[in-house]
């Protein structure tokens, strides 16, 4: 199949033209028939991300590289690339009660998170620098603009405003690393910067840090989590369900693909970095998800921590540590999802409640849903046989592995702290009074919660396949 | 006196700087804070450009382009989402942006 | 034949229980009925509950009961149990079974050398730890199997009359079964660990009859005491098997005896202190003794023992169980006979607790508690004999002891019980005329206990204080004249009692018009007792005293320091007679004080009060306790838990971590402003970091 | 041997128990009594099921039987199960115990009751499947899931203080516990196996033993309870319902127990040996300690909580001795207190479904109402006490005379434990049981009903047999214990010898 | 030579104080002409090193647009400009502490760039000879980089949708033209024929389509 353009293969990218193009039909569909229609653009957006990870899928096996080694797909992008697929499309079906509400018929919301998951595709294929920043931008700036998509909400705004302008900053920080590297490796292509770094001179070290900045302020890494509990909160739920999920992974996966494949030679420097956000991660994530009250604000913290365990596994720097990462994200984002659902589900009397304290009785009021979020806290707790278990197991094996002990402690003493306040939901799922009734659980919900949940919950009876993929993706890295 | 790298890998580095102290050396005003942000994304294009003709290779204005070209998308974004904030709180003094916190 | 005399008490004790239980939860509701929809279950329904209805009066109302309430408070007026003849005569008629069986056990092992081993199971069997239970039978358990069936067949007997009126038959005729099984588990066990089974069975049934009476606090009490100052006994007990056990590698006795002379000579490391390996065994094992046998320092339970029924004090305290200790001790002779250093502090223990337990038997006035210290201070008599190495004086003393104190013991039910439960001697008097045979009967006794000639007691008693005086052990002139100064006191105490309970004028007039004579099925075992005591000493002379007597009957059983009955033999006569001496002067002391001039012991108290005090509060041992160990443990106890657990286990530990957690959470939210260039801020203050770290070079 | 994989449905046959149970709809009358019913019937059907493993187990074989593997996480990492002399009695002693806690909580619970048949059901796999596992990471499944349904237990359906208890339990055994999930990564890292019967044959080097014995020692430290970890125990049984008390007492805290034997003393035998000093003086401390606190308490689970410390101290001595006598005096004493205490729980709840408070004082003379209870109690005041004739004795006798030949002053002091465990005991059955009976609350309380002798009756038979007679369970472990002390006599001896020859 | 050198300071030094001036301005407006100023100084900087392709594009993207939208929305915000510099002072300390520490450790490793061996070996695309830099940019950025160029349009698409999103309002008083509603029109949408009684008026009245 001859498929080309200006001299390159496009057959790598097919899925991501596919979504470029899919979303343009849609934005024409939307711009011409108006906001009635808003429904059916997001069951097409839906359908073109189903169609968009079969094509991910049917691509021909192997190490697919084009535009001159700036666009790689991996068996690690494959991954990573479906998981962010899942994430959007998991958001996009959380959504349409949002969007169901006649103030907020917006079907750009639709169109924005397939742009933005097209930039995270992108972001996870990335290359070189280049690549990499504008797959970063055009994931971001949609990023920006669903998360003030409630425009008439002043939480909403704040939110978006607090994420644009500490999101343009970490850009600016990033392009400032970006721009060091490429002076003093004179090349943006990853593999010319690992060739040309073998050493860590100063130069390239500060790059680095620039560039993990920026890096860590997508994946929420203390200490450039800060925007993460605002703008978790102030944003619309679906799209804070998205912000935990699909940007998550595509921004650990370029951090892995950075780390990994441009800087393997200087180990020992980022390390260090990775190490030092890792722990301060996890512990903030502990100690500061304790005292909240507002349940997503509680899951930024939670999804602060969270990363902080996944970076746990990259610190290590080996194959083992890259696939821990990939299981831990994979099921942290099918617990983010689901525990997401359930903050979705929780209404009563068509409002939305986010306080903690509306979780009393839950457990009377509805059992199942109560059983599927305690078994998700639960999970994200890591205790075992959930899946959060599995997803810890192997990062701080990687980390035992890599001689990281100090690592490991901290983390699992901070995991052992942010079990706390998991526990303090179930408690006041369990243990406390029941308050009055919710509304029934809209039925979209219930699937997506229903295999989230199931996912968690089933995880450890047949892990191998996730296991495997992963174990294959990691080594692709290397 | 030879203008060499160094000059203006030192002017990128004090815009980068000055955009810097911008951003959290003004309270009231969150425009000046995007034009600080604009400050930043300018030293980048300074090293950028500057690296690109010490070195030789084009890619470096390429990339400086590629920043000019999303840095104007940013600033659209970014004043789209200011005035959307303004029509909700009525200010856009850096001081009132603190509803969530904790 | 030994299955039977072990099990038949077993056997009995189950059936006694299980009327006992089945009555008690008869008369008591069940739980069943309450529970309306117990579909569960057919059963109870309606029978039980239609039973509860009529029981619903108030039936634990403390009202006086008429026989054993009387200055003991509540007791629960209840009408016997259900089947309370039956369990009588069930354990009593397998007790006497049992009894007649061991008589003849007797003569087979003693006298017609049938030795009997019986392997019935395994019980613990772990690498080299091989325990099995295993009955044995030799001269010295068969000795010991008809002291305790004897008189435990006797006190069955007895208890029929004297518990009458208890509601609870069934329950104390189990109780004293289960005794009985437990005592002969201990006589007949062919380990230590057997041994121990049945030691500490023993302790059991000891607490559930001191505390029978189970409404009374003072009843609890004493049955605590008894088994917690039994328990601290077999620490030391345990601690012994286990030593035995390092140094042998095995429980059996046969084993033991066999491998001990090899061990002569080898040292224990016990805290940096080498003390020498067999004595250290034999000490510890002698705590257990001390324990059990109510010695020096660990003796303060047995007068309170004395709150269970008196048949129970008979049996237990002064005939059986508290002898378990000389018998374990003569048991493990081949042990203590290689161990000189253990044999001297045996006797010091002795001879202190004769001595000691006589100076508090003075000035009691309980009739029981008499008793109880003259059963201490004889048992101190038992152990010097053990000491001196004789062990068949010992047993022989145990033999005839248990004749008379039992009958003592029972003769003091008897006046109790005519006395409707006044135990107090100074409420009493002028009683030989009521009650005569008991009177008769507590007279015999007396002379039996005072060694009067020809007495049995004449005969064990002398032997052992001629043994003391013959053995070359460190101790033996204390022991000798620690036991021959007791001979006076004990005259003295003795004759005490029975004037005043007996003679003078009657203090209490109404209980004294109401007195009267005990039923036939108490009297008839006095009447036995009294024959005992007076024949079980002169016909059984030669074979625990007689150095070819002993060699023939007790054989391999005990062994024997092999000179001692020899040196016996050879003491100075005069010497011989002190003891008989002391005797006639504690008599005569105690006719001036009590019938002559009854007036000079209350000068006397008056004039050395600190020194009656002293007698009369029992040298203060359990005051000295309370404050050495009781308070202690109790404010230990509280501090551990309240400060030791409370402020610093869970104050440094859980609470502590959780308060701080608390603290950085707070901090930590604290750090989220909301203020934007906070935020900034943050992230600019971590990239300002990371480059200065690695600007200076810190990270490499 | 085995045609079908009989260790795995003994395991999970109470989870499709539960699923049974949540096939129930509704919460009125009926779905309760369904519920109980098929809560009840799973687990005697398990229990059956697991009586068949004690048929067909070759008691002379050291090696682990009904051996299943398959693999699940990574070629290094499978489901293997099996047992072997050390963990079947566990086994038995789970599913025998879990009938008896659905009948205890036949009438006392009434409130959701298909959820807390469900979490127990749950719990029995989880038990069941950490004493049968034969692979670390599958251990630790167990093992830490079985945190869930006990926090939830205690949490739901506990006490006024119930929140604060789970969540010290949930929190204090998640410490420790994920401590030893490191070493087991270490010990993966180290053999690149975590299969145990692997892992038992393999020589880890001596610095990773010292930190993997501490990383276990944590968490098994923390479940034992050794002092001075034990203080969410205290806790956690007070506002437990009687049920998970039970549990909680009789086996719960022997997957403590069961590490050490399993993973401590055969894999770090000389890190094993290096601390034995240490774990000596903590179960000293603990004796003696627990037993002076148990000695002033007032709540009557308090008492018996702090007596299950002291105990546990008796085992975790036993195990270190590393004789013969000792661990498997160490196994005795785990089983028999699992009946024991578990028995003492299901008594104190019977008179707290009565009366609804635990306090002691609020007690006394109960035995001139419920002399039936006043029997049963006694009969397991004294198993606790360690009399001779009960199992009590045996366990305490063996693990102190283990530990006789190993350490002197350890045995002497822990001995004392002998007088202390009388005196608590003691006081307490005479506070409640004996005395009169004045308090006008107590006057109309009830003596046991049927079913709460069915509950006892057994328990009370299987305390005497063991006492009398306890060579069933000590000939099922006999040949794995024995082997288990050879393996660590050899190790250590080995090292010894070479220190020698340097 | 000197005169290069004349015209990079010229140009560094307006750039850098116009760049201060932007962040300490009291006015914001005054400080987007002090940031148009400093891009357009900033141009001469790319002139001075040869990319004169981007220093026409900064120009024209940024002060045409770029820095006119900054200033349409400072006008129409209508920010009071009073109290601007409070808080400006207390920071100050920790912001030139932080910016100190940036500026020192920036200018370090600004001086220690030398051209390794290395990095003329990693070198993508030279710089073409003999071609206007305008030209060479053009040579590569439609052919060798036209992904860079896709994506970058994706990314203002994004920046148009978002801004039309966030911004754009269908107030409900102002009244719009839709030609397919008009087109749509019927009779019965718009008319109903009531026979009235007399006395009763129109009681539906307030349910009637049109009176909403």
């Amino acid at each position: 199949m001859s498929f080309q353009s200006a001299g390159y293969q496009l057959l790598p990218v097919l899925p991501e033209l596919v979504l470029a193009a899919g979303a343009m039909v849609l934005l024409m569909i939307g711009a011409f028939q108006g906001v009635r229609v808003t429904g059916l653009v997001t069951a097409l957006a839906v359908v073109l991300l189903v169609i968009v990870g079969v094509l991910e899928l049917t691509l021909p096996a192997g190490k697919l590289v084009t535009f001159n080694g700036s666009f790689i797909v991996d068996d690690f992008a494959r991954f990573l690339k479906i998981l962010a697929l899942i994430g959007s499309g998991a958001t996009l079906i959380l959504s349409a009660e949002f969007l169901a509400d006649p103030s907020r018929r917006i079907f750009e919301y639709s169109i924005l998170v397939l742009l933005s998951t097209l930039g995270m595709m992108v972001l996870i294929s990335a290359g070189d620098l280049i690549t990499l920043y504008l797959g970063l931008e055009l994931m971001s700036l949609a990023l920006y603009v669903v998360a003030a998509s409630n425009r008439d909400d002043v939480k909403s705004t704040e939110a978006g405003l607090k994420y644009f302008v500490l999101g343009a900053l970490s850009s600016g920080m990033l392009l400032y690393g970006a721009s060091l590297i490429y002076g003093f490796t004179g090349t943006v292509s990853f593999a010319g910067i690992a060739a040309a770094a073998k050493t860590g001179s100063i130069g390239i070290v500060f790059g680095i840090v620039f560039l993990l900045a920026g890096l860590c302020f997508k994946v929420s890494a203390v200490p450039f989590h800060m925007w993460t509990p605002d703008v978790y909160e102030g944003a619309p739920t679906p799209v804070t369900a998205f912000f935990a999920s699909a940007p998550k992974v595509a921004a650990l996966a370029v951090f892995t693909r950075v780390t990994l494949t441009a800087f393997p030679g200087i180990i020992p420097e980022w390390q260090q970095i990775v190490v030092f956000v890792a722990i301060a991660s996890m512990a903030l994530g502990s100690f500061a998800a304790i005292g909240q009250k507002n349940i997503k604000r509680l899951m930024a913290y939670s999804s602060i921590g969270h990363m902080g365990f996944a970076l746990v596994g990259l610190a290590s720097g080996t194959a083992e540590g890259a696939q821990g990462v990939l299981v831990y994200i994979a099921i942290y984002v099918a617990m983010t999802l689901g525990a997401f659902t359930v903050i979705l589900a929780m209404k009563r009397e068509g409002r939305h409640v986010e306080n903690i304290s509306d979780f009393a009785g839950l457990s009377r009021t509805n059992p199942l849903l109560a059983f599927f979020f305690a078994m998700l806290l639960f999970s994200l707790a890591g205790v075992p046989p959930l899946a959060g278990f599995f997803g810890k197991f192997y990062v701080f094996v990687a980390a035992i592995q890599a001689h990281l002990f100090t690592l490991a402690v901290i983390g699992v003493i901070t995991s052992v702290i942010g079990a706390y306040y998991y526990l303090s939901i179930v408690k006041v799922m369990y243990f406390d009074e029941q308050l009055t009734r919710l509304d029934p659980v809209r039925v979209e919900l219930r699937a997506v919660l229903a295999v989230a949940g199931l996912f968690n919950l089933f995880f450890f009876i047949y892990p191998g396949p996730l296991v495997s993929v992963a174990s294959a993706a990691a080594k692709s890295l290397f | 006196m030879t203008v060499g790298l160094g000059h203006y890998l030192a002017v990128g580095a004090i815009l980068f700087t000055l955009g810097i102290l911008g951003i959290f050396l003004n309270r009231k005003n969150i425009i000046v804070i995007l034009m600080s942000i604009e400050l930043i994304l300018l030293a980048v294009n300074v090293n950028l450009v500057a690296f690109s003709t010490f070195i030789g290779d084009i890619v470096g204005q390429v990339f400086a382009l590629l920043v000019l070209t999303v840095a104007a998308a940013e600033a659209a974004i970014g004043l789209a989402v200011l005035v959307v904030y303004f029509r909700n709180r009525g200010s856009i003094a850096v001081e009132d942006v603190n509803l969530m916190k904790g | 034949m030994i299955q039977a005399i072990v099990f038949l008490p077993l056997i009995g004790a189950v059936i006694a229980g299980v009327i006992s239980v089945v009555g008690a939860h008869g008369r008591n509701p069940s739980g069943d009925e309450v529970e309306h929809h117990d579909d569960v279950h057919g059963h109870g329904g309606a029978p039980v509950g239609g039973d509860a209805s009529v029981i619903h009066n108030p039936s634990h109302e403390p009202t006086a009961h008429d026989d054993h309430g009387h200055g003991h408070g509540d007791h629960v007026s209840e009408p016997p149990a259900v089947g309370s003849r039956a369990a009588e005569l069930i354990t009593t008629g397998l007790l006497l079974v049992s009894a007649a069986l061991s008589w003849f056990m007797l003569y087979d092992v003693g006298f017609a050398h049938h030795d009997v081993r019986v392997a019935l199971f395994p019980w613990i069997t772990s690498g080299d730890l091989q325990v099995s239970w295993t009955l044995r039978v030799d001269a010295l358990t068969a000795v010991m199997l008809v002291v305790v069936n004897t008189v435990s067949s006797l006190v069955h007997l007895y208890s029929i009359g004297y518990m009458d009126e208890d509601p609870n038959q069934p329950r104390f005729f189990g109780y004293l079964s289960l005794f009985t099984f437990a005592m002969l588990m201990l006589v007949t066990a062919d380990n230590l660990v057997q041994l121990f089974f049945g030691w500490e069975g023993v302790g059991l049934a000891s607490y559930l009859l001191i505390g029978f009476w189970y409404q009374r606090p003072s009843a609890n009490a004493a049955a605590i005491k008894a088994f917690v100052v039994n328990r601290v006994g077999d620490f030391g007990f345990a601690l012994g098997i286990f030593a035995v056990f390092m140094l042998i590698g095995s429980t059996d006795f046969e084993t033991i005896f066999g491998a001990a002379p090899a061990l002569t000579g080898k040292t224990i490391n016990l805290f940096g202190w080498h003390p020498d390996a067999l004595t250290l065994a034999c000490l510890l094992l002698f705590t257990g003794a001390m324990g059990k046998s109510a010695q020096f320092l660990l003796h303060t339970w047995l007068p309170d023992a004395m709150e269970g029924p008196t048949p129970v004090s008979a049996l237990i305290h002064a005939a059986t169980m508290v002898t378990a200790g000389v018998f374990m001790v003569a048991r493990l002779s081949p042990l203590f006979e290689l161990a000189p250093d253990a044999q001297a502090f045996v006797m010091f223990i002795g001879g202190t607790t004769a001595f000691f337990a006589a100076t508090i038997g003075l000035v009691q006035n309980d009739i029981k508690r008499i008793v109880a210290y003259s059963t201490c201070s004889q048992l101190g008599y038992m152990f010097v004999a053990m000491g001196a190495g004789a062990y068949s004086v010992g047993m022989f003393h145990l033999f005839t002891h248990a004749f008379f104190k039992a009958l003592l013991f029972l003769g003091s039910g008897s006046v109790i019980y005519a006395m409707h439960h006044e135990q107090d001697i100074r409420n009493m008097g002028g009683l030989k005329d009521r009650i005569p045979f008991t009177y008769l009967v507590m007279v015999v006794g007396t002379l039996a206990l005072t060694g009067f000639p020809l007495t049995a007691g004449y005969f064990s008693k002398d032997a052992i204080i001629e043994s003391a005086f013959a053995s070359h052990n460190p101790f033996a002139t204390y022991g000798y004249l620690a036991t021959v100064v007791a001979a006076g006191l004990t005259s003295f105490y003795s004759w005490r009692l029975i004037f005043k309970t007996f003679h003078g004028e009657p203090h209490d007039q109404e209980h004294y018009e109401a007195a009267h004579e005990s039923p036939l099925t108490m009297l008839v075992p006095i009447g036995l007792l009294a024959v005992g005591s007076i024949l079980a000493g002169f016909p059984f002379k030669e074979i625990f005293t007689g150095p070819h007597g002993v060699e023939e009957f007790f054989r391999e059983s005990v062994k024997m320091n092999p000179h001692i009955l020899e040196d016996m033999e050879r003491m100075p006569y005069l010497l011989g007679l002190l003891p008989t001496l002391m005797m006639v002067i504690g008599f005569a002391v105690s006719w001036l004080f009590y019938i002559r001039r009854p007036y000079l012991p209350v000068e006397l108290a008056n004039q050395q009060p600190l020194l009656y005090k002293f007698l009369l509060n029992k040298w203060y041992f359990d005051e000295l306790y309370d404050v050495i160990f009781v308070r202690p443990a109790k404010w230990i106890g509280r501090f551990l838990w309240k400060v030791g657990d409370g402020k610093i286990i869970d104050g440094l530990g859980p609470d502590g971590v959780s308060a701080r957690v608390l603290d950085v959470t707070r901090s930590a939210v604290k750090l989220q402003t909301g203020y934007l260039y906070h935020y900034a801020f943050a992230m600019l203050i971590g990239v300002a970091g990371f480059i200065t770290w690695f600007m200076f070079g810190v990270g490499g | 041997m085995t045609t079908w994989p009989i260790l795995s449905v003994v395991t999970f046959l109470p989870t499709v128990g539960a699923l049974l149970v949540y096939l129930v709809r509704g919460d009125d009358k009926a779905a309760q009594r369904n519920v109980r019913w098929i809560a009840l019937w799973t687990t005697l059907v398990t229990f059956a099921v697991s009586l068949l493993l004690v048929a067909r187990f070759d008691p002379t074989q050291a090696d682990f039987q009904f051996v299943e593997k398959a693999p699940w996480l990574a070629n290094a990492i499978t489901y293997h199960m099996g047992v072997d002399g050390i963990s079947l009695p566990f086994v038995i002693l789970t599913t025998a115990l879990m009938p008896f806690c659905i009948v205890a909580s036949w009438k006392s619970v009434k409130l959701r009751v298909g959820e807390y048949m469900m979490a127990f059901l749950i719990l029995e796999t989880l038990m069941v499947g950490t004493f049968s596992s034969l692979d670390l990471v599958l251990f630790y499944l167990f093992f830490e899931g079985g945190l869930i349904p006990m926090f939830l237990i205690i949490g739901i359906w506990g006490g006024p203080r119930r929140v604060y208890a789970s969540f010290k339990f949930f929190l204090y055994t998640f410490l420790g516990s994920v401590l030893m999930l490191l070493a087991i990564m270490a010990l993966y890292w180290n053999a690149g196996t975590t299969d145990i019967p692997t892992l038992m044959h393999a020589a880890v080097p001596r610095s990773l033993q010292i930190w993997a014995w501490l990383a276990f020692f944590a968490s098994f430290a923390v479940k034992m309870p050794m002092w001075p970890v034990h203080t969410w125990l205290p806790d956690a049984h007070v506002e437990a319902p009687t049920a998970g008390s039970v549990i909680l007492a009789a086996i719960l805290l022997k997957m403590g127990g069961y590490g050490f034997l399993r993973f401590s003393l055969p894999m770090f035998p000389l890190a094993s040996q290096y601390f034995a000093p240490l774990v000596f003086s903590l179960s000293v401390i603990a004796i003696i300690y627990t037993s002076l606190v148990a000695l002033m308490q007032e709540d009557m689970k308090k008492l018996i909580a702090y007596s299950s410390v002291a105990h546990m101290g008796f085992v975790t001595m036993g195990i270190f001795a590393g004789t013969t006598q000792g661990v498997a005096g160490g196994v005795f004493q785990m089983i028999s207190h699992g009946i024991v205490s578990g028995a003492l729980f299901l008594c104190v709840g019977i008179v707290y479904d009565r009366m609804h408070t635990r306090e002691i004082a609020a007690y006394g003379g109960l035995v001139n109402r419920m002399p039936l209870y006043a029997l049963v109690f006694m009969v397991f005041t004294m198993a606790n006490v360690g009399l001779p004739g009960t199992s009590g004795f045996v366990g305490e006798f063996m693990t102190l005379l283990g530990t006789f030949k190993v350490s002197l002053p350890t045995t002497v002091f822990a001995t004392t434990g002998v007088i202390l465990s009388a005196a608590y005991a003691l006081w307490l059955y005479r506070k409640v049981v004996f005395g009169a009976l004045v308090k006008p609350s107590l006057a109309t309380i009830k003596d046991l009903t049927f079913r709460e002798s069915l509950t006892l009756v057994p328990l009370v038979a299987l305390t005497i047999l063991f006492g009398v007679y306890p060579k069933p369970i000590l000939d099922m472990s006999a040949t794995s214990v024995q082997q288990l002390v050879n393996n660590y006599n050899t190790a250590v001896t080995a090292v010894k010898a070479a220190a020698l020859t340097q | 030579m000197i005169l290069p050198a004349l015209f990079f300071y010229l140009f560094a030094g307006v750039c850098v104080a116009s760049a201060v001036m932007v962040i300490v301005s009291r006015n914001p407006v005054h400080s987007v002409l002090f940031l148009i100023l400093a891009f357009v100084n900033a141009s001469g900087l790319f002139v001075l090193m040869g990319a004169e392709f981007l220093a026409m594009i900064l120009v024209v993207v940024y002060v045409g647009a770029v820095a006119v939208l900054f200033l349409f929305v400072i006008m129409m915000l209508d920010v009071d400009f009073a109290e601007l510099r409070e808080g400006f002072i207390e920071y100050l300390p920790v912001g030139l502490v932080i910016g100190g520490i940036f500026l020192v450790e920036l200018l370090l490793i600004g001086g220690g760039w030398v051209i390794s061996p290395n990095v003329a070996k990693s070198i993508t695309s030279a710089i073409p000879a003999n071609v206007s830099n305008t030209e060479a940019l053009g040579l590569v950025l439609y052919t060798k980089y036209i992904h860079y160029f896709q994506i970058a349009g994706m990314v203002l698409l994004v920046a148009m949708i978002g801004a039309i999103v966030l911004t754009l309002r269908h107030k409900a008083y102002v009244k719009r033209q839709d030609i397919s509603v008009q087109n749509a029109r019927t009779v019965e949408m718009v008319m109903s024929v009531r026979k009235v009684a007399s006395g009763q008026g129109l009681q539906d009245a307030d349910q009637a389509e049109w009176v909403r």
